[in-house]
């Protein structure tokens, strides 16, 4: 049943949801960015959410569970940041830093604060990696599932709704990437003929956004 | 996917066990995946330190050593190092006088690199960065994410990594990183895709009488895929849109006809010979050239040529003592 | 097929053409097909030569220079050079001191080279031949043409070339050849085949699961085809042949994993770790190592593995300056 | 129609034969070099034929065409072995090569003249590769074809009879290479999997007889 706030248990279900997607979607990932880049997308999200995972259970069983959404988050973009490499490490590891960062010390998030927090995150992706709307990215599934969700709290939405909302406009906005030709990334290199395929980590974000909506709505 | 390893996860940490017992001239530090050399070059000079995803072998664990990098950072196969391990390497080798970060155009070593900068910053250590981008088959624009860095960046290594063995300062080190990085440029083609090992197969299918012109050192796909041609064609179509982006008459040229890994040197030696062929017919003087896999991208056959405009200083630190187990001459 | 030539009957005399441009340190004799330093040795210094078929790059026209051969006659891809190019090699490096001919044990190399020295012998110049046959996978039986010379050749070559350039006599640099060649052995193994390139086709047909254990250096299948292993049962099963044949304890020994052409550098590292611990286990002091495409098979992927036994004088001269374009230290 | 005597334009007509039959069969000769060699020996008889025709023509078109039998595979042999190479190249220029000293400076050999002038060929092979029955090399279609050849001549054959009896056993005896284990030669790195291909030199050797006993008999 649906929650009014997003508690710290949720975020670990969330990023436990995620892993299990990259992991079923390893060699996909890695089939898309194959076509149109260097065939390790879905082996580096892998390898960096395993490392995620360690870190967390290290952190359960070593008696110091993460006591902040913050403390939970800097180590999560901490370990993507350090295991992952590529251009994918240091996105999804800034993102996950300026979620935390955005959230402080928070316990709980409230579908506004989740909001706010997953939008710094995307604001950190453009700052490193400075692609804009239609660079055929991850931006182009992150950007249009976070404007989602944003007018879906606007209207009253709960966290899991919202969820939901932004969930199926990442989708759209990974789909949308296909006729793309790529601006950055590897694929850029390829010039037109990067144009129809899918991109592979808009692919993986549009998978972030549904174990979001699928953790929130369980 | 037919390949000498074990566990195509372990790929990396297996070559670094080998290389490590292999190389006399090199430390290898296993956990934090970096190359050092074996004995560290004197306090007060500049340190360089380069990175980059494993598959390019010997760039860049094996072109660590007297006169050329004073460590790399190995990433997974085809992946960009993380800032952990680029920070770790600029404070062992830091002497003091600062670290110059060897970095090739790619968003993932670009955006690592930075990182890694700002880490070290925060430490102390002064670092500077060159980042190569002599790969003519990508478009340069504001809008993109620029040229690859190929070729050119193991002609800099060495040059670099002979200026900074003198003693130079960092801003004069940097300074001729940044004239070689702007007076290079590079054109590859493959005949063949390569497997990543975690991948498991091919990255690209391609028809036994087809290649694939334009080619990077990742396994990527080209710019256009053509009809397989004469070595005397393949040449051409490398050499024609290097010389068409930059003017190198009137100075002395080195020139590099690499290896992707699965091209034997009969190959590489027929491909230079036409090549110079073609270079001298434009003009250009040829005053040294290197030839062989010395940046590889796994076992995909294929070469890339690469031209840089010389000049006395770049010549003069060419011809340099260097010793590493991929790149060794004058001691 | 896919390769980076132009006619397939020019291959050899394109690719010297760019050897020549490519190589300052070389002189390339076009018409006769031999490869001579570009700066002879001194008079009163014995002379090495060898050659063979093509295809094996940079052995031997890319191992002539100071410290290593005086001269490389080169044949058509897989096929021994003719009497009469070995025959004006002789004459060319002779400095009064007599040549040694370097020959891998093949029927067609070891008749030509035999033919050759008794053309040199009537010309006057003393010549000595040492013939490799260091391959364990071959049976050695007086009914048979006994094992194929392979990955010793550039070994003995390194180490024979150090020892004729203090001046030794021929007699003693012959002496060191033949304690060399008894010394070593080697075991190859290949996961594709290679195509000879006037043949258009691969030698042989293999499936995606399979390699083949126990080839040598021209393409040819093996002693046997199993189903693909990880590196480190491969390398067992290049180890165990070579430690059964020969007693390597007791001494230091010279390890050399060599490429076979499509083969990285990354995985001949990765090899190499394997093979170096198999022979630490089996109580082997390893003093030096080579990893590399020394001996190539064109295109073939695939490795071998050669062990000699050392002793001081063989690793002095191992040590020794050598400058060529395939091998090159210590000057 | 058969003659009692072969002269030298026979000699220089089979030569021409022989080229074109290794010519035809370089692919297949090649191929079966594949099977249990190094896939050249196609190309290496058709490269030695043709530079031995270059040589031929060159004698003949500038003016001083061979004078005697010697004279002519001196210079055919020389030309084997030096653009040969490999095995083949002193094997069948040593052949060669005797055959022109048996001869020496006759113009003309009868049936029993060519027939001591190809054994000395046959012995100069010997000489040369050690070869012994059964090792699986051109000696097993050579060598029996020599035997055939001098019993026909025995019982009275001209050369064109002999030659026909010596290409049928040059035949047989390639064809009886096929189980054989190779001992000689590089098909013997083979050990057991030699067995159960045809031997190329064999192969090639069956050829130069049939192409003598064609030539002879037009
Ligand atoms: N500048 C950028 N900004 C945002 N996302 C980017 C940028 N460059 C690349 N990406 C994303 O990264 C994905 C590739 O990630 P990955 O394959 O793991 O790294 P790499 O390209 O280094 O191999 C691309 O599909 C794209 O979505
Ligand atoms: N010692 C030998 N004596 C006689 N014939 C031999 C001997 N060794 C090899 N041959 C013949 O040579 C043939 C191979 O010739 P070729 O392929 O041209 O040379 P290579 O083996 O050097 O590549 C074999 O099929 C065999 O008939
Ligand atoms: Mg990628
Ligand atoms: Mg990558
Ligand atoms: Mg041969
Ligand atoms: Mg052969």
């Amino acid at each position: 049943m649906a929650q009014d706030t997003v508690d710290l248990a949720a975020l670990i279900a969330w990023l436990d949801s995620f892993r299990g997607y990259v992991t079923e979607n390893r060699a996909y990932l890695t089939e898309l960015d194959s076509a149109i880049g260097d065939a390790d997308h879905g082996i580096n999200m892998t390898r960096g959410m395993d490392a995620v995972f360690a870190k967390i259970k290290e952190a359960q069983d070593g008696g110091t569970p993460f006591a902040t959404i913050d403390d939970l988050f800097k180590a999560v973009g901490m370990t993507m940041v350090t295991s992952v490499g590529g251009a994918s490490g240091p996105l999804y590891g800034t993102f996950f830093l300026r979620m935390g960062r955005t959230a402080g010390t928070a316990e709980t998030l409230d579908a506004a604060g989740l909001g706010a927090a997953l939008r710094a995150g995307l604001d950190g992706v453009v700052a490193r990696g400075k692609a804009e709307a239609g660079d055929k990215t991850m931006f182009d599934a992150m950007s249009p599932a976070l404007d989602a969700y944003d007018a879906a709290v606007a209207g009253g939405a709960d966290p899991a709704a919202a969820a939901q909302a932004a969930s199926a406009a990442a989708d759209a906005g990974r789909d949308a990437t296909t006729p793309l030709v790529a601006r950055k990334g590897r694929a850029s290199y390829l010039g037109e003929r990067s144009a129809g395929h899918l991109d592979p980590g808009a692919t993986s974000t549009a998978l972030l956004f549904q174990a979001l909506a699928e953790t929130l709505a369980a | 996917m037919k390949k000498l390893i074990n566990n195509p996860d372990d790929v990396l940490a297996d070559a670094l066990v080998g290389l490590a017992a292999a190389e006399p001239l090199l430390n290898v530090d296993k956990k934090n995946r970096i190359v050092y050399r074996a004995t560290p070059k004197d306090q007060g000079k500049v340190a360089l330190i380069s990175g980059g995803g494993s598959g390019h072998e010997p760039m860049h664990g094996g072109l660590v050593g007297l006169g050329m990098l004073d460590a790399a950072c190995a990433g997974a196969v085809f992946t960009s190092p993380t800032p952990d391990q680029m920070e770790e390497a600029t404070k062992v080798v830091d002497r003091g006088a600062g670290v110059l970060h060897i970095v090739k155009n790619y968003t993932g070593d670009v955006m690592n690199f930075e990182m890694a900068a700002e880490l070290a910053d925060a430490a102390g250590i002064q670092v500077e960065s060159v980042v190569t981008h002599d790969d003519v088959a990508v478009e340069d624009s504001t809008w993109t994410a620029g040229r690859r860095g190929v070729g050119l960046t193991v002609l800099l290594e060495k040059i670099v990594g002979a200026c900074a063995e003198t003693g130079a300062d960092l801003a004069t080190v940097k300074a001729l990183a940044d004239k070689v990085s702007a007076s290079g440029r590079s054109m590859g083609m493959a005949l063949t895709s390569c497997t990543v090992p975690a991948a498991g197969k091919p990255t690209f299918d391609i028809a036994e009488d087809e290649m694939e012109i334009g080619v990077g050192i990742h396994g990527e796909p080209g710019r256009h895929r053509e009809k397989l041609a004469p070595a005397h064609e393949i040449a051409q179509m490398l050499v024609d849109p290097i010389l068409a982006d930059f003017d190198f008459t009137g100075a002395p040229a080195i020139v590099f006809v690499n290896g992707l890994g699965g091209t034997p040197l009969i190959e590489l030696y027929l491909m230079y010979g036409e090549v110079a062929a073609l270079l001298e017919k434009a003009g250009i003087t040829i005053a040294r050239s290197l030839v062989g896999p010395y940046m590889t991208s796994l076992e995909m056959a294929g070469t890339s040529v690469t031209v840089l405009r010389a000049d006395d200083e770049i010549l003069k630190f060419w011809d340099a003592p260097v010793v590493t187990p991929g790149m060794r001459w004058g001691a």
